[in-house]
């Protein structure tokens, strides 16, 4: 076991199974002999050439386009966006053509787009989007969003064995400030399993990406004044793991919802109403939801502060939740 | 020309057989039989099915919402059609779509989303995976002129052109896009001109001839096939019926349909396979008789099929993982 | 006061529009001489002439763009997508340029997209989805979805002088099936305000377009067994009238969400949840949703019917909400 | 050239003035003062400069990112640039956005987005609403030969073509897409090419001759103003620096560099100027200090302004409706 950091992991998944499998390949912008603008494919142009490698013109469009339909002839392509934020130039081919193709036709379109998302780095407004609300309402689509070195590794790994097509957001203030021993050998994480990342028996945080570090940051802060969060990584958003979620709120009985997209409309959203639907007899309080505010994201650093949710405003969440 | 008489008279059986089934389609939308919407090839079948004639049967086409050619001369039944637009569960998307959303990797054919363009990066990606794989097949994608005018054309042909993707850009031009003429929507006569933005061969020919569709057709896919790229081929014809079979193209001059009327592809094959010696009169009714029959077969099969459970509607979200 | 189809009245205000300001003027596919696709521009183009009612080639990104473009001039642009579901083409230019232009740097995008929306009509995947709940997370525009010819005149004049990007959701099922008594003269219906379509004690219905229909009619199906249902058209979805929903909560202690886009990750999830966490000691029972399949919308008969809701459906859930 | 000494003198201010401004940026990026990216135009910027030297003050240029001297020859204060770097509630954007996305509509700028292209469309639609409202001014759309590949390119000059739009599109081909070399991500030499695909002039100039951008543009808008339509200008250039400041650029070979260094647009401006005995060493010296010293007053303006408060996030979401 070595030490990673969350895009090494990301890196190694992709060698890893390009090594497995001939079918696996890479396209996107910059992403050959440069490595990709976060150098998520760094060295791998080298080992595997620039057939398996392809940089792309401009085209998000295309790119996906084309992955579907290399996808559709058994190909895997790993197809990357430069910024997630970048995404809603392939919106159309992702949400008509690849969500809907195995239903419609029964055609398998086993595809994984990798996008880097996610604020905290004053990127401003088209450099720090959190895409993943709107991927969550199209069905068809698979929906990742690892938040350690550990489960970014085996959640790509599973994606791209997955034969459907998958988003999978990678948290880009993540990429060198977390790392983690990481298993070199062959393993996966399963889709559409959450995680326990910190067990409590007060209430439950539901988050993922990276609000499970500002939440376990939170959940360590609260618990000196004798507060015990449980912490739960969703990792996959969709389909979201009901099973644990709901024992979850059955041991905890109070929910907080964490996550760093903004909130109107929101995965927090779905959370919240299907809990409270499910599981409305076993909650003591109302579930609650800290996110993003409902704007662009501002660039200058006290704005983007205010705007983001951090250790700070999960903890006060969590007072308020615990003293209901 | 290099066809032989067996070619020339399955061609000639597949154009009149597109005709055939399509009339019948229109005779079902006008008993209020489709549930759906109708869109018809009539006076544009010779591109399609020449087109995959001059094909292997491992080269793969993306076709576009009328390309009924292209499925039937692939080996789709008449009666799987016919299931489609009414809706049976025996339809090749056992009903969860309709028109001629239809699809069969088998049969090397992509089912079309109504999306226009989009067919064009897909194919591109197709023909990326024939070059990954190893394989000397090419992929085509048909669309129509006014599809031309979308993003996802240029970024298609863009990355096809600069990766020297084995593929072929067939443009339909039948003059209009809905109610919209070519010349109020592009400031080009020709949308070969395009080709010139990637470096591509662009050819205008014409699309009502099938005997030219198919040389064009296999000329490029030769060039394809050895590695030359891309062509971006324009198939002149007209669009003889409304857009949809609920349009009656009113803004359609009626002398440009009578024009057109008098180079039907179906009149100029059999001009050509009569002074050739290959059709005769008496193989003519066969066929026609041949058509009739399977056409007739084919519509009981699909109206005696079932529709689907509604609790089908709910499956088949997700592939299961293998 | 004459009586109009829902599709009239929509083609009134349009009309009146550009009657009363040159600065409006309509642009997309087959709008002009043909009409539009479902004839909803019809006779304007005779009226106001090439110039103002615009034939553009098959290219939503441009027609947006476009219409962005004109309205940072001042004009204000209404822009048809033929069907809604291709309102994903031009994605990108609405939710990155459009949305944010005013919060970046103040400059007013007063643009308004029209889109057919909806299913019922057998037009399978692709002419009949409801893509609502995507701009309904993207902050910076206004989302408007009328279920009566009434509404949907002013409120489309009201989206037209409004100065922000609005999409206009008009539900195709209703075009010539909806008719009322409809003014002739100048008003407006304010974005932003729901209305209460139906009064009742028992439960409230959160509802909007077709589905306001389906679901008056439910009530009426219950109200014989003494179920007496609250009917809310929320008509503007985005932003949300928070008023008239907590009072209606307040009222009548039991929620039920109806709408016809898929259920994950919908408009109902973040009624539910906002209602739950900000009414909570208000509510005698969980809060349900009577939405479409998480799937793409069917096309043959059979499987379209068991898709959508109705009247049946939503029944079926009043009682159950009542007798809780 | 029918350049007047004066306008040409401007030129040259705005043209140093932009160098000027950007090496002063490039430091306060080095002494970590910049929370954001930084993505400079060295080596490009007489294509901005001279192209907006040719328009009149009421045409509108919707510019990309590294435009800067568009804004600044438009009149945009130093202050106010290095106040949108350094996030300051005093910039053109509130602290909102950062890099140059800053636009006035006063000054007839439109602030760019990040999604390359984008800008192509909206400048269509300017141009329609200058058509529509009577007005002889015109629009400008800049964007770089990777942004060329994406679909707005395509739909944007496609609809300015076919309407006749009083739209420049002026390419801006400074050899690399971020990492990636013009030959990788497309099958021509020449943007320019492209322009046959939509029926209007296209040209290529160099980029880094002011005088030849001047003069390219005001011929295009003069053709524009008159009512023939688009143009597609295409400047060579190269991009002198990183694709961003946190980019080393070891993908470009030193000696394609040096090679254009010896064409930097302001030597190639002063030799011209100097020849044309409009420069002298004392005026220049004179600019000089007047450059310097308002980046300096600039600078300080903009480090002493405060930061926005956080609650400013909040706000201006929505318009009020007028
Ligand atoms: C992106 C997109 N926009 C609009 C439509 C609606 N639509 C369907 S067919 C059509 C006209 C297509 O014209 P063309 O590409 O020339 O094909 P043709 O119908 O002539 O075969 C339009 C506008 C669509 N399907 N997709
Ligand atoms: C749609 C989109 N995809 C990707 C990016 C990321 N990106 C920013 S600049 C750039 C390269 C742009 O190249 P070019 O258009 O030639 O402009 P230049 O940087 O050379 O000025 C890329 C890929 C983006 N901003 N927008
Ligand atoms: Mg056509
Ligand atoms: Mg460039």
């Amino acid at each position: 076991m070595a030490v990673l950091t969350y895009i090494e992991a990301i890196r190694q998944a992709m060698w890893e199974e390009m090594k497995r499998d001939e079918h696996v390949f890479i396209l996107g912008e910059d992403v050959g002999r440069y490595g990709g603008a976060f150098k998520a494919t760094q060295s791998l142009y080298q080992e595997f050439g620039p057939d398996r490698v392809i940089d792309t013109p401009i085209s998000e469009s295309a790119i996906v386009g084309a992955a579907i339909g290399a996808a559709l002839m058994g190909m895997r392509p790993v197809a990357e966006m430069q910024f997630a934020d970048f995404i809603s130039c392939a919106f159309d081919q992702i949400v008509n053509f690849a969500a809907k193709s195995y239903y419609r036709w029964g055609a398998k379109v086993p595809l994984v787009i990798r996008a880097p998302s996610g604020g905290g780095v004053h990127g401003g407004p088209f450099h720090s989007q959190n895409p993943e609300g709107w991927f969550f309402h199209v069905p068809g689509l698979k929906v990742v969003a690892p938040s350690t070195p550990r489960d970014a590794k085996g959640l790509l790994k599973a994606a791209i064995r997955d034969d459907n097509p998958v988003i999978y957001f990678e948290h880009k203030l993540l990429y060198r400030r977390i790392k983690e021993e990481v298993d070199e050998g062959d393993y996966i994480v399963p889709l559409g399993r959450a995680d326990i990342k910190r067990e409590g028996k007060d209430l439950t945080v539901l988050t993922y990406g990276a609000m499970l570090h500002a939440s376990i940051e939170a959940a360590q802060k609260v618990a000196d004044e004798g507060i015990d969060a449980q912490v739960v990584d969703l990792r996959t958003l969709l389909p979201l793991d009901w099973e644990i979620i709901q024992e979850c709120v059955k041991k905890t009985n109070r929910v907080l919802i964490v996550h760093e997209d903004t909130k109107t409309g929101g995965i927090g959203a779905e959370l919240a109403a299907t809990i409270a639907d499910q599981t409305f007899e076993f909650l003591d309080a109302p579930i609650r939801r800290v996110a993003s505010l409902d704007t662009p994201v501002p660039y200058s650093p006290p704005l983007e502060e205010y705007f983001l949710p951090n250790p700070k405003k999960i903890a006060a969440a969590m007072r308020d939740l615990a003293r209901y | 020309m290099s066809l032989d008489r067996k070619k020339m008279l399955d061609m000639y059986y597949h154009l009149r057989l597109t005709r055939a089934l399509e009339d019948r389609v229109r005779i079902l939308y006008r008993q209020g039989k489709i549930p759906g919407g109708v869109y018809l090839s009539t006076g544009q079948e010779a591109i399609s099915v020449g087109l995959t004639h001059a094909l292997e049967p491992e080269d793969v086409i993306a076709i576009s919402y009328r390309d009924l050619g292209a499925l039937l001369t692939r080996g789709m039944a008449p009666a799987s059609v016919f299931a489609q637009y009414l809706g049976k569960i025996t339809s090749p998307t056992r009903g969860k779509d309709g028109s001629l959303h239809i699809g069969d990797l088998k049969l090397g054919i992509i089912c079309p989303v109504s999306i226009l363009a989009d067919n064009i990066p897909v194919a591109a990606g197709i023909a990326l995976a024939m070059k990954l794989m190893g394989k000397k097949n090419i992929s085509v994608a048909l669309f129509g002129e006014g599809a031309s005018n979308r993003g996802d054309f240029h970024e298609g042909l863009n990355l096809a052109s600069v990766k020297k993707l084995p593929v072929l850009y067939v443009c339909i031009n039948n003059q209009f896009a809905y109610s919209t003429p070519l010349s109020t929507t592009m400031a080009i006569k020709d949308v070969a001109t395009r080709a010139a933005g990637y470096n591509i061969p662009g050819q205008v020919l014409d699309g009502n001839d099938i005997f030219a569709v198919h040389s064009a057709v296999a000329e490029a896919a030769k060039r394809a096939r050895q590695g030359e790229g891309p062509t971006l081929l324009e198939c002149k014809t007209m669009r003889m019926t409304g857009h949809s079979e609920h349009d009656n193209a009113n803004y359609i001059p009626k002398n440009l349909l009578e024009q057109w009327k008098k180079k039907d592809p179906i009149l100029i094959m059999e001009k050509h396979l009569t002074e050739a010696k290959v059709l005769t009169k008496r193989l003519k009714e066969e066929i026609t008789s041949r058509i009739a029959k399977g056409i007739e077969e084919g519509i009981k099969a699909a109206e005696e099929a079932p529709l689907p459970k509604g609790e089908e509607a709910e499956k088949d979200v997700y592939a299961p993982s293998s």
